[in-house]
């Protein structure tokens, strides 16, 4: 990779003048040319590099450091491109959903319902209630086991792996597990599902499901509480306090979403002001924090994982009767045909507004073109205004704080 | 109690050869234990395949470190690379020559036993920061600069800690501290406040020199991959491993020497003693390690140097006030 | 049957489990029944009381926002809004002005996403369509009745450049460069216009529609 | 003195962590119970009179995402009824790319493929992994635990016009 000529070619004079005057306390500019930072400060160059035990997947970042002083970061993503978007133009629309859940790999669910939404919208076909209530339940139970994996990683990132941080992994692991064993009993996979397909879902609510849902929350809010301790900790305070801040007006001009917007003091939660599936029914409470450090990202998580249980714990009890899809079980390759069309339609998964721009045409056997909209991406985008004037080990807590997932933003 | 062995230097080499395996194989167990406490506190099994509940592992790992491969990187200083690990083997233990296990039996009654041990595990710095150079690589040289600074700052309240004994006791002979310690009363209560914030402070400094959590900053795995022991592996790594866990042992037993009265207990015989305290406080060492968070580095430094330093120079001035007045 | 599937939860004697209850899934496709929907709505309408107000506050907010872009749309730009194609096709000179006008005058704050297609040319019924990219950009308003702005616009596949909106959305950056990177459209004003996923030495750009799927890239595949 | 406190709590959190039995189980000695609808790998049916399912149609061949079912069909007498009917002569279905999507089970007409609970064993070749076709009827006749989902059950699931109380 040509990091020696990124740095040349960054050189440049750093042009965005209109909307990047440092009007704020220190807005660090990405595109800082070297030559003109101390010039006697000899910078080390060290690349957190793709393999690296908390760049969280394939994540390169190229850091310039004075002393432990961060100076610059450059990100290089990509490692883990696949194609998604090519390989999405050559399958069915009944194929893209199996291949489109393994893009978010922490939170396959929202990945298959950002899809199916949109070829619902671009069908004209109308989901059934009980598909409905299931699809929520699902996003809210995907949201609890995609949370609790980020706070075992940002423990670990912030306590090392033979440490407390470890300790606080595995009980949130195997608070995870009982999620995953709950998604089993539903669709039979503990991961890639595939339960949802156009029109509403492939596998219906087993009998004795709601005792199961019931039982695993009970336990999980119980067990929570007891090593949240743990964290309370005034050392994971000082690790965490004040740094990383992201003010609310460089969170909206980065295009974060999601926990990093809300964190940043901005109330925007698509479940609540874009309702979809069900939400309009619940009255989602969104948690807002305007620390806009990774403690106040922290906390949000934190209550949304209480949050998503509460709703949880409301959609199961009230399960309406009826079909779980309204489109007849899958015959073959040619069932559903979309010949024309454009639509963006986007859903809130634990990471932020993941959405999907789909364009139909050609034969109609295949999405045209199918631009995926990932909230990591955005969130990766803000490495370059965060990490400077920061040390090492903040650059580490910063990067498990925004929860970046690579196959999500590599796509 | 007349020596076994007339002649100093064959006892001494003899107290010593005991001491290493004892201490050697006491490394090796500590492991197993190690991780099946950490496997307990996480709500795991631990090692259970290798021998009943697994207590053959560390021979296991032993084996495995043995026959895995020795790779020496092409731009080290391929002298220094292979000299950090036996080095930091030897100071660690070399610490445990003075250490007073039984009233007659010590490697050597050294009468200035303290300075002689605290000498040595402060050295303990230099041989990592050596393998961090040495070994080429940015982010094992990373480790080893925070490990001198860390090593360095926290040499001072562990001296000044350790210091309390010898100025109530007036000697700096390991033996004498403990027979006074049988003679009058334990120096973790004897000057009351004193003594046992002295033995906390000694207690979390001693974490500090041997890199145990919460002050494992320079192999800091999630930021520095492995510190300084990063290109190391095979049998060197094996090393490094064995003497940060000999070194933590030694520590311990230096603290239950200096505070917690040695030998000196009522029924049982006085080795068991030793061992039974330096065994307690070593659980705890490994205790705090699965349970807390990791300091970041100025963070540690501005502790040691805003808090540990002038509380440990007050400990000091109180024991010798404390002297003086009670006599 | 196999008996309890989550063994873990009645194995751990945690204090809130509850002996784990026998195997209720009588076959693995026997379906929890639920009740009729109109008593779920109505016990739901009644455990969240204010949801139904405030979803219709909602759609009310968000259709007067439909309607203000639309006006602005149809007398600042002399376009009809198309929602079944996504959005207007607005003239490509005008882009930047519409992005500016959207974010200061009409609240869109949020960069959303970009998308380029690669369209190769093909014989439509009115005529000789020449090969051109389309460029859909999309913002969206914050807080409650958020909505979101799509518009597209047409570049001849030869020119190829549209101004970049990094100067007013400094998220634009990265989706810009992937946009380049796979379709190959630049973006005039982009301060640093390299490629995003792929090795700078990648040749061509793999979501063209004239890329075949397995081309071989040495040495890469 | 707010780390001791806050330092005690932690431990004795852990403490009371650690004195819980642990929830992980020896996995060759003892195999957690996992759920009746789970599905890991794949079996060719056969009917009542004995007579093989498949009809060789490579619905599931053009469905797979994938694209790891590979099949041959011929037209041959049935053994047991005596009709001419298509068969499948040879069937592979490469597990090495299989991603589990089930979308093969639910297409066939016949419901002559369907998933079994039991893991395939790992195997030390590529070629373990192929399940050629005598494997997959095999694996049906040992009535591995066959899965709930076969194409009737999972239509009869997903069926539209299902109401019931």
């Amino acid at each position: 990779m040509a990091s020696t000529a990124a740095v040349s070619s960054k050189a440049r004079a750093s042009s965005t003048e209109a909307s990047l005057t440092p009007t704020r306390a220190f807005v660090p500019d990405p595109y800082l040319d070297l030559a003109t930072y101390a010039a006697a400060a000899d910078l080390l160059t060290l690349s957190l590099g793709p393999q690296h035990p908390s760049t969280h997947g394939v994540f390169r970042v190229v850091l310039y450091l004075d002393g432990e002083l961060i100076v610059k970061a450059v990100p290089h993503v990509g490692y883990l491109h696949r194609g998604v978007e090519k390989l999405c133009e050559k399958l069915s629309y009944s194929n893209v959903t199996p291949i489109l859940d393994k893009n978010d790999y922490v939170a396959p669910m929202c990945n298959e319902q950002a899809a199916n939404m949109v070829f619902e919208q671009l069908l004209g076909v109308e989901v059934p209630l009980r598909a409905k209530f299931v699809r929520t339940l699902l996003a809210e139970l995907q949201r609890i086991a995609s949370h609790l994996l980020w706070l075992g990683t940002f423990a670990m990132d912030l306590g090392g792996a033979l440490g407390g941080g470890t300790s606080v992994f595995m009980y949130c692991f195997r608070e995870r597990e009982l999620i995953l064993d709950l998604f089993e009993e539903l669709t039979g996979c503990r991961f890639h599902y595939n339960t949802h397909c156009i029109g509403g879902n492939r596998h219906d609510i087993p009998a004795g499901y709601p005792a199961l849902v019931h039982q695993s929350l009970d336990l999980i809010e119980a067990r929570l509480l007891e090593y949240l301790g743990m964290l309370e900790h005034p050392i994971f305070r000082d690790r965490t306090r004040g740094v990383g801040t992201v003010d609310a007006e460089l969170a909206l001009e980065l295009g974060l979403t999601g926990p990093l917007l809300r964190a940043s003091g901005i109330d925007h939660d698509l479940r609540r002001d874009a309702p979809y599936h069900v939400y309009d029914l619940l009255d989602v409470n969104v948690i807002c924090d305007d620390g806009g450090d990774c403690y106040a990202r922290y906390k949000v998580r934190l209550q949304e994982i209480a949050e998503s249980i509460r709703l949880s714990r409301l959609l199961i009890d009230n399960l309406p009767a009826g079909p779980i899809c309204s489109t007849k079980p899958l015959s073959g390759v040619t069932q559903f045909k979309i010949t024309s069309g454009q639509a963006y339609v986007a859903i809130e998964s634990p990471r932020g507004e993941l959405g999907t721009w789909l364009i139909a045409g050609g034969k109609g056997m295949n999405p045209y073109r199918m631009k995926l909209r990932p909230p990591s991406l955005h969130a990766l985008a803000a490495v370059p205004y965060l990490f400077p004037r920061h040390t090492l080990s903040d650059a580490v807590a910063i990067l498990g704080s925004l929860d970046p997932i690579m196959g999500e933003a590599d796509r | 109690m007349g020596h076994l062995i007339a002649n100093a230097w064959l006892r001494g080499l003899v107290h010593g050869a005991l001491l290493i395996t004892v201490l050697m194989t006491a490394v090796a167990w500590i492991s197993w234990f190690e991780r099946k406490f950490a496997a307990r506190v996480q709500s795991r099994l631990g090692p259970t395949m290798v021998g009943p509940a697994g207590l053959l592992q560390p021979i296991a790992d032993a084996f495995k470190m043995f026959q895995k491969e020795d790779i020496i990187p092409r731009g080290a200083d391929s002298l220094l690379f292979r000299l950090a690990p036996p080095l930091t083997l030897f100071l660690s233990l070399a610490t445990a020559a003075v250490l007073p296990i039984m009233p007659g039996m010590l490697a050597s009654d050294l009468d200035i036993g303290v300075l002689y041990a605290l000498a040595f595990s402060g050295l303990l710095a230099f041989p990592i920061w050596v393998a961090g150079w040495s070994s080429a690589n940015k982010y094992a040289l990373l480790g080893g600069m925070r490990m001198v600074a860390q090593g360095i700052s926290y040499e001072i309240p562990m001296v000044l800690c350790a210091l309390v004994p010898v100025v109530v006791t007036g000697s700096l002979s390991l033996s004498e501290i403990v027979k006074y310690q049988a003679a009058h009363h334990w120096l973790v209560f004897w000057p009351p406040g004193i003594g046992v914030i002295a033995f906390v402070l000694f207690f979390t400094t001693a974490l500090a020199e041997s890199n145990r959590i919460p002050f494992d900053i320079p192999e800091a795995e999630s930021e520095l991959v492995a510190g300084p022991t990063t290109e190391y592996t095979a049998i060197r790594f094996g090393l490094f491993a064995s003497a940060e866990y000999a070194h933590s042992v030694v520590s311990c037993a230096l603290a239950s020497a200096l505070f917690l009265g040695g030998w000196d207990g009522p029924v049982l015989p006085p080795s068991v003693w030793m061992l039974l305290k330096t065994a307690a406080l070593f659980v705890i060492v490994t205790w705090v390690r699965w349970s807390l968070l990791r300091l970041r580095s100025d963070q540690l430094m501005a502790l040691c140097w805003k808090y540990l330093v002038p509380v440990s120079l007050a400990l000091v001035l109180g024991a010798g006030a404390w002297v003086y007045v009670v006599g | 049957m196999s008996d309890e599937p989550s063994a873990p939860v009645a194995a751990d004697g945690g204090a809130a489990a509850a002996a784990a209850p026998p195997s209720l899934l009588q076959g693995a496709a026997a379906i929890e029944p639920g009740e009729a929907s109109e008593v779920v709505l109505a016990r739901l309408a009644q455990a969240c009381p204010s949801a139904l107000a405030r979803a219709a506050e909602q759609t009310s907010k968000r259709a007067a926002r439909a309607q203000a872009l639309e006006g602005f749309l149809r007398e600042r730009f002399g376009v009809e809004p198309d929602p079944s194609n996504g959005g207007p096709l607005v003239p490509a000179e005008r882009h930047f002005e519409l992005a500016r006008a959207l974010k200061e005058e009409l609240g869109y704050k949020l960069y959303v996403t970009v998308c380029a297609s690669h369209w190769p040319a093909q014989k439509t019924k009115t005529g000789e369509d020449p090969e051109h990219f389309e460029l859909a950009t999309v913002l969206r308003t914050l807080g409650s009745g958020t909505h979101q702005a799509c518009w597209r616009v047409r570049i001849a596949a030869d020119v190829a450049v549209v101004d970049s909106l990094v100067p007013l959305f400094a998220g634009a950056d990265w989706q810009e460069r992937e946009q380049f990177d796979l379709l190959g459209v630049r973006f005039r004003g982009h301060p640093d216009l390299r490629r995003l996923m792929l090795p700078d030495e990648w040749e061509g750009h793999p979501l063209r529609k004239d890329y075949a799927i397995d081309t071989r890239c040495v040495p890469w595949r | 003195m707010l780390y001791l406190t806050a330092t005690l709590q932690s431990l004795f959190s852990t403490l009371r962590q650690s004195l819980k039995k642990p929830t992980t189980v020896e996995y060759p000695k003892v195999v957690r119970p996992r759920a009746p609808r789970l599905r890991a790998s794949f079996a060719l049916t056969k009917d009542a009179a004995g007579d093989e399912n498949c009809i060789g149609c490579k619905k599931c061949e053009k469905v797979c995402p994938s694209e790891v079912i590979a099949l041959t069909t011929v037209k041959k007498p049935s053994p047991i009824t005596g009709k001419s009917r298509g068969y499948a002569s040879d069937f592979t279905l490469n597990l090495q790319g299989c991603i589990i999507c089930e979308l093969c089970v639910q297409v066939c007409p016949t419901d002559a493929i369907v998933m079994v609970q039991d893991q395939e064993k790992p195997g030390f070749s590529r070629e373990d992994l192929v399940l050629t076709m005598d494997k997959l009827y095999d694996n049906g006749e040992k009535k591995l635990r066959l899965s709930w989902a076969n194409a009737s059950v999972l239509a009869e699931h997903q069926n539209p016009e299902r109401k019931h109380a």
